[in-house]
C-alpha cells in the first residue's frame, strides 16, 4: 500500500536539479537535467554541445595529415590511439606497406596510453566516491608515462606522433629503459590500488549492485570497451579485429558478467595488468627499420568508403571516411565510444540515488570532448 | 552469525586500507611527487624534444635557412604561419628570385602539432623548449621568426 | 605549591579579583565575560591551527608538501585565509530568507564554543564544573544541527537543501550512538561531572578499567563522533562530487568562516570528550607527572591531538557512504551493539570485575 | 558467413535490393526508404544473420540527395554489413526510426537530425542534441554557410 503522498491531497511536483555544466562529478562540460524525488532519481536527461567544435565539419576542409592532429582533441586521454585510428584508415585505403617497427611502437605507446588513461580514471573514480587520496596515487603513476611521452614525442597529452605512413620521428634512445622502469614500478603499485580501494568495504557497498547493465542492453545501447565487458559482452576490438602489432601478442580479454559498477571497475583494473603484459611481450624485440613510408605531400584517397575500428581506453572508436578521390574527405564520421556509453546513463541510473548516479557515471569513464566532438 | 562475521571483515578491510595511507604518511619524509615549479626554475630542464615554441635558428652572421617556399604555411591546419615574400634581385646571379621578407608566426593560434616542421624541406624552423609563453597583450603572440636584415644562408637552395 | 593551585582555578580567582571593587553579582558576570573572551581567543586561534594541521596531514598522506608559502613552514597560512575571509564580500541569494540565512552561522559557532567551557584541562583549570557535564555536552552538540538545517533551507539553493536534509538525518541518528556509548562509560564512573570522571580514573583509565565493553564503546563512539561532525567517511553533507559545497554553498566571507571554524572546533570537542571519558583527561599514564598539576594540559592536548589525527586518517582513506547505507549502519549495527554493550558493562560493574590499580 | 552467402540470403527476403562491394571492405546494401525498417528488423531478428550491434549510423549529404549509412555487426558471427538509404527530398527528408530495434539509435538519430535535418518518424524525443533549439540551419549540410565561425581555407 503506497503510504506516502499517494492518497493525501498534497500535490507534489517533480524536483529538477541541474547537474552540470560546472559540476565536479561530470569531469567536463556535460549538463545532466535530473528529475529527482527526494534522493531517488526518476529521469536523467543529458544536454550536450557545450564543447562541440564540429570536428567532422573541419575534417571536410583539412588534408589527411591535418585531420590526424584534430583527433588529439577528441578523447584527449587516448589521443595516441585516436591518431593511430585515422592513420590506419588512410594507410589501408592507400594499401601502404607499414614497416614492423612502426606497428610495434604504435602498439606499445597505445598500451601505455591505455594505462595512463586508466590510472587517471582510477584516481578520479576514488575522488568521486569520496576517497581523495587515490587521486594523487593515480597521478603519480600517470606522471611517469607522461614523462616517457614527453621525451619521445615532445608533448604530454596531445601527442600527434603518428602521421599517415608511420611516425614523425624515431623513438628516443632511452624510451625502452624508461618503459621498463615504469613497468617494474607499476607492478608494485597496482596491488596497492586493490588494498586501498577495491578491498574497502565501504567502496564495495557503494559499487556493488549499482548501475546494473545486462548484456543484451549493453549490445543494444552499443556500449563498448570496459562498460560492455563489465556486462559480459566481449567487444574488445584488439581481439576481434586486431590492428598494428596486436595479432603478434597474446593477452586475455578482461570479462566480468554481473554488469554493475564494481564489475566495470574490476575490468579496468584487470586491463591494466593485460596492457603491462602486452608491453612486456613487445618491448624487448622492437624490430629495426625506418619509421616512415614515403607518401606524396598531398594524400588523395581513392574513391570509396573506408572504415577502421580501434580500441581506445574508453571503447571502440570507428573512423568512417567516404572519399570522392579529392585531397580532403567528402564525409568523415567518428563513431565515439563515449557517445554510446553516455546514452545508457539514463537506463542504469533511474531508481538509484544521487550517490549511485555519481558512482555509475565514474565507472562509465566519460570524457566530454569525445562525446561532443 | 554472519552479522558479526561481516562486521569483522569490514573492519579488517578498513584497517588494511588505512595501512596503505599510513605507510605513505610515515615515508613522506622521502619527499613529495609534486614539482615545486617556481622554486626549481634554475634546475628545471625540459626534454630536448619538448614542443615549446617554433623558432628559426640563426647562425653567428645572422643567416637562416628559410627560402620562403610556403610549404609550412600550407601544412599548418589552423593558419598560424604567414609567409610574406617578395621578388628581389639576387645580388650574385642578378635574376629575380623569391626572397623571404617576414615569416609571421601566430603563437596564439598554434596547436603545437609539428606538421610545419615536418613539411619544411630545408629544416629552417625547429622547436624551442621554453614553455613560459604567457604575455599581457595578445599582439605579443604574433612573432616574426626571421630577425631583421637577416639573409638566407648560401648553399641552402641546392 | 598551593599558590600554583589557586591561580589555576580561574573562575574563583577572577570572581574574587573583581568582587574587590564590584558587587557580588556584577563580579560573577564580569568573570564569566572575561573567561568567555579568553576561551574565544584561544579557540579561534586553535581552530585556525587545526585547519592548518588538517591540510598538512592531508598533504603528507597524499605525497604532497601542503601549505609552505605563507609564513615559515606555512604556519601563517590559515591566518591569511581568515584575513581573506574577513575581507570577502558577504554575498547572498536574492530570494533567500534573509533573517534565518544570517542567523544560521551563529547557531553553529555558538553551540561549538559553548561546549568548550566544561572541559577539565588540568586539576582545577575548568571554566564551569557543572555536575551534569556529559549530558550538557550531548545536548549542546545537537543545537549545531539546527544551524546547518537553517543554513541549507534558508539559502534557497537546491543543492544546499539536499545537503541540509542529509545532515539533519545523519546527526539526529548518530547522536543516539554518541549518547549511548558515553552512557556505558558513565555506568563505570557513576557520575556525570567531568572532573569527577577524571578523579575516578586516577586508579586506571576508564578504557583500561572497563576493558572489553569500554573498547567497544570507544570504537562506536569514534564512528558516531566522526559522523556527528559530518566528516568523511560520512561527509554526505558537503559531498564535493555530488552536491558541490552542500549546505554552505551560498555563504561567503565571515559567515562561511563560522561554518568552517565550527566544523573544526566540533572535531576538537569530539576528540576532547573521548580523551576525558576514555583516556583519563589530564592524567599522565601512571601518575608520573602527578606532582606538577599544570603539566596536565599537555597530556590533555596530546591525547586530543592523537584522536584528531585518527579522525583525519579516516578522512583521507575512506570513500563516502551513501545516505541510506549510513542510516542502516547506525540503526542496524551501531544501536544493537551499543545496547548489548551497556548490558555487558552493567554486568561487569555489578560483579565489579573492573581492573583497578 | 561470407558476403556471397549473406547476399543470397538477404536478396531472398526483399527482391529489389542492390548489392555492391566495390569501394568498401564490406557488403553494401542500398534499400528504398519504405522497406528500410522491415529489412533492418529482419536482419536483426533472423538467427543466421543476427546483426544485433549497430555500431555506426552516419548521415551524409550527397548534394542531390540526403542519405544515411548503417554499419551493422553481429556479435555472434562477427560479420559486418553496411545498409544505405537515400531520399531526393531535401526540404523534408524523413526515414523510419530504428530506435525500437537498437536503443543506441536514439542518440545517433538525434545527432543526424541535429546536423542534417533528417526527421525520423516515431522517434521518442526528436530534439536537437548538440545545438541550441533556436539554431537555424543544419551545419553538416554541404550548402550550410556561416560566415562567422567557418574559416574557409
Amino acid at each position: 500500500m503506497d503510504t506516502n503522498i499517494a492518497n493525501s491531497n498534497l500535490k507534489s511536483e517533480d524536483y529538477f536539479i541541474n547537474m552540470g555544466p560546472q559540476h565536479p562529478a561530470t569531469h567536463g562540460v556535460l549538463r545532466l537535467l535530473l528529475t529527482i524525488d527526494g534522493e531517488i532519481i526518476k529521469k536523467v536527461e543529458p544536454d550536450l554541445g557545450y564543447i562541440h567544435r564540429s570536428i567532422e565539419k573541419m575534417c571536410e576542409r583539412d588534408s589527411y595529415q591535418q585531420i590526424v592532429h584534430l583527433t588529439d582533441r577528441m578523447d584527449y586521454l587516448s589521443s595516441h590511439i585516436n591518431n593511430e585510428a585515422v592513420c590506419l584508415t588512410v594507410e589501408n585505403a592507400l594499401q601502404l606497406e607499414i614497416p614492423d617497427r612502426v606497428k610495434v611502437i604504435r602498439t606499445i605507446i597505445g598500451e601505455l596510453t591505455r594505462i595512463a588513461s586508466h590510472t587517471l580514471w582510477w584516481g578520479v573514480m576514488g575522488m568521486d566516491v569520496g576517497a581523495l587520496t587515490t587521486y594523487f596515487y593515480g597521478f603519480r603513476d600517470r606522471e611517469m608515462i607522461n614523462d616517457i611521452f614527453e621525451e619521445t614525442c615532445g608533448a604530454r597529452l596531445t601527442m600527434n606522433y603518428n602521421i599517415p605512413g608511420g611516425l614523425m620521428f624515431d623513438i628516443h634512445p632511452n624510451f625502452v629503459k624508461r618503459t621498463k622502469e615504469f613497468i617494474a614500478h607499476f607492478k608494485t603499485k597496482l596491488p596497492e590500488y586493490d588494498t586501498l580501494l577495491t578491498g574497502n568495504v565501504i567502496f564495495q557497498k557503494r559499487m556493488k549492485g549499482v548501475g546494473i547493465l545486462t548484456k543484451e542492453d549493453a549490445i543494444s545501447f552499443g556500449a563498448s570497451g570496459p562498460v560492455g565487458r563489465g556486462s559480459g559482452y566481449s567487444c574488445d576490438v584488439r581481439k576481434h579485429h586486431p590492428y598494428s602489432a596486436l595479432d603478434k601478442v597474446t593477452f586475455n580479454e578482461a570479462l566480468k558478467t554481473d554488469g554493475d559498477s564494481f564489475a566495470r571497475y574490476q575490468v579496468r583494473i584487470e586491463e591494466m595488468w593485460e596492457s603491462m603484459s602486452i608491453i612486456e611481450q613487445l618491448i624487448d624485440n622492437i624490430p629495426e627499420g625506418d619509421v616512415q613510408v614515403a607518401t606524396n605531400a598531398v594524400i588523395k584517397l581513392p574513391k570509396g568508403e573506408f572504415y577502421q575500428k580501434v580500441e581506445t581506453a574508453r571503447g571502440e572508436l570507428g573512423v568512417y571516411i567516404n572519399s570522392t578521390g579529392t585531397k580532403n574527405p567528402y564525409r568523415l564520421k567518428f563513431r565515439s565510444p563515449g557517445f554510446s556509453n553516455l546514452s545508457l546513463l539514463n537506463h542504469i541510473a533511474v531508481g538509484g540515488k544521487i550517490g549511485d548516479l555519481v558512482a555509475s557515471m565514474a565507472t562509465l569513464d566519460l570524457v566530454i570532448p569525445d562525446i561532443d566532438r | 552469525m554472519s552479522y558479526f562475521g561481516d562486521i569483522y571483515k569490514g573492519i579488517k578491510t578498513l584497517l588494511t586500507g588505512m595501512s596503505v595511507t599510513g605507510k605513505y604518511f610515515i615515508t613522506s619524509r622521502k619527499g613529495a611527487i609534486t614539482q615545486q615549479y617556481p622554486d626549481n626554475r634554475e634546475t628545471l630542464k625540459m626534454f630536448e624534444r619538448f614542443r615549446g615554441e617554433v623558432v628559426m635558428p640563426h647562425d653567428e652572421n645572422n643567416e637562416h635557412r628559410c627560402t620562403g617556399c610556403q610549404k609550412c604555411e600550407l601544412a599548418c591546419p589552423n593558419g598560424s604561419i604567414e609567409i610574406i615574400w617578395d621578388r628581389q634581385i639576387d645580388p650574385e646571379s642578378g635574376k629575380k628570385k623569391k626572397m623571404i621578407d617576414k615569416h609571421v608566426y601566430h603563437l596564439g593560434m598554434c596547436t603545437m602539432c609539428g606538421l610545419c616542421i615536418e613539411a619544411c624541406p630545408t629544416d629552417a624552423i625547429v622547436w624551442a623548449q621554453n614553455f613560459e609563453n604567457s604575455v599581457y597583450d595578445r599582439s605579443y603572440l604574433t612573432k616574426v621568426l626571421n630577425q631583421p636584415n637577416s639573409k638566407l644562408k648560401a648553399g641552402v637552395e641546392e | 605549591m598551593n599558590t600554583m593551585n589557586i591561580s589555576l582555578n580561574i573562575t574563583k580567582t577572577i570572581t574574587e579579583l573583581l568582587s574587590g571593587f564590584m558587587s557580588e553579582g556584577a563580579a560573577n558576570i564580569g568573570a564569566m565575560v572575561t573567561i568567555a573572551l579568553i576561551y574565544l581567543a584561544i579557540f579561534a586561534v586553535a581552530g585556525l591551527y587545526l585547519v592548518l594541521l588538517e591540510r598538512k596531514v592531508a598533504a603528507w598522506f597524499q605525497l604532497r608538501l601542503g601549505p609552505n608559502r605563507v609564513g615559515y613552514w606555512g604556519l601563517l597560512q590559515t591566518m591569511a585565509d581568515a584575513l581573506k575571509l574577513v575581507s570577502k564580500e558577504l554575498t547572498g541569494t536574492v530570494k533567500a530568507d534573509k533573517f534565518l540565512y544570517n542567523l544560521a552561522p551563529y547557531f553553529v559557532i555558538v553551540s561549538s564554543l559553548m561546549a568548550l567551557s566544561v572541559f577539565p584541562f588540568t586539576q582545577e583549570f575548568q571554566a564551569f564544573d557543572i555536575n551534569i557535564g556529559v549530558f550538557f555536552l550531548i545536548a549542546i552538540s545537537s543545537i549545531g544541527v539546527i544551524g546547518i538545517l537553517l543554513g541549507g533551507w534558508a539559502s534557497n539553493n537546491k543543492f544546499a537543501l539536499i545537503g541540509a536534509m542529509r545532515s539533519g538525518v545523519q546527526t539526529i541518528s548518530y547522536e543516539l550512538s554518541v549518547g549511548l556509548s558515553l552512557l556505558t562509560m558513565v555506568l563505570l564512573t557513576g557520575t556525570l561531572q567531568l572532573s569527577e570522571i577524571v578523579e575516578v580514573q586516577k586508579n586506571g583509565w576508564l578504557i583500561v578499567q572497563g576493558h572489553i565493553p569500554a573498547v567497544i564503546a570507544f570504537m562506536i563512539y569514534m564512528i558516531a563522533g566522526t559522523a556527528e561532525t559530518n566528516r568523511a567517511p560520512f561527509d554526505m553533507v558537503e559531498a564535493e562530487s555530488e552536491l558541490g559545497a552542500g549546505f554552505h554553498t551560498e555563504y561567503s566571507g565571515m559567515k562561511f568562516a563560522y561554518f568552517f571554524l565550527a566544523e573544526f572546533i566540533n572535531m576538537f570537542i569530539i576528540a576532547a570528550i573521548a580523551t576525558t571519558v576514555f583516556f583519563g583527561g589530564w592524567l599522565s599514564p601512571f601518575g608520573i607527572t602527578e606532582s606538577i598539576p599544570w603539566l596536565g594540559v599537555f597530556w590533555f592536548i596530546g591525547k586530543t591531538f592523537m584522536l584528531v589525527f585518527l579522525m583525519m586518517w579516516f578522512r583521507w582513506t575512506f570513500p563516502r557512504l551513501r545516505v541510506d547505507q549510513l542510516l542502516t549502519l547506525e540503526w542496524k549495527y551501531l544501536l544493537p551493539l551499543n545496547l548489548l554493550n551497556i548490558i555487558l558493562m552493567a554486568v561487569i560493574v555489578w560483579l565489579n570485575l573492573t581492573i583497578q590499580f | 558467413m561470407t558476403n556471397e552467402a549473406l547476399q543470397n540470403l538477404i536478396s531472398s527476403w526483399i527482391p529489389e535490393l542492390e548489392f555492391t562491394e566495390e569501394g568498401s571492405q564490406f557488403l553494401n546494401i542500398s534499400v528504398k526508404p519504405d522497406q528500410l525498417h522491415q529489412l533492418l528488423s529482419k536482419l536483426k531478428s533472423n538467427t543466421e544473420t543476427s546483426f544485433d550491434y549497430l555500431f555506426c549510423l552516419t548521415g551524409i549529404d550527397y548534394e542531390k540527395a540526403m542519405g544515411i549509412v548503417y554499419h551493422l555487426e553481429s556479435t555472434t558471427h562477427r560479420h559486418i554489413i553496411v545498409v544505405k538509404v537515400q531520399t531526393e527530398d531535401r526540404e523534408n527528408p524523413t526515414f523510419d526510426s530504428v530506435c525500437d530495434i537498437w536503443r543506441t539509435a536514439e542518440f545517433h538519430e538525434r545527432e543526424v537530425f541535429d546536423f542534417f535535418g533528417i526527421k525520423f518518424n516515431n522517434h521518442p524525443n526528436l530534439k536537437r542534441l548538440f545545438l541550441t533549439e533556436d539554431w537555424d540551419g543544419f551545419p553538416l549540410r554541404k550548402d550550410y554557410v556561416d560566415e562567422i565561425n567557418m574559416v574557409i581555407k
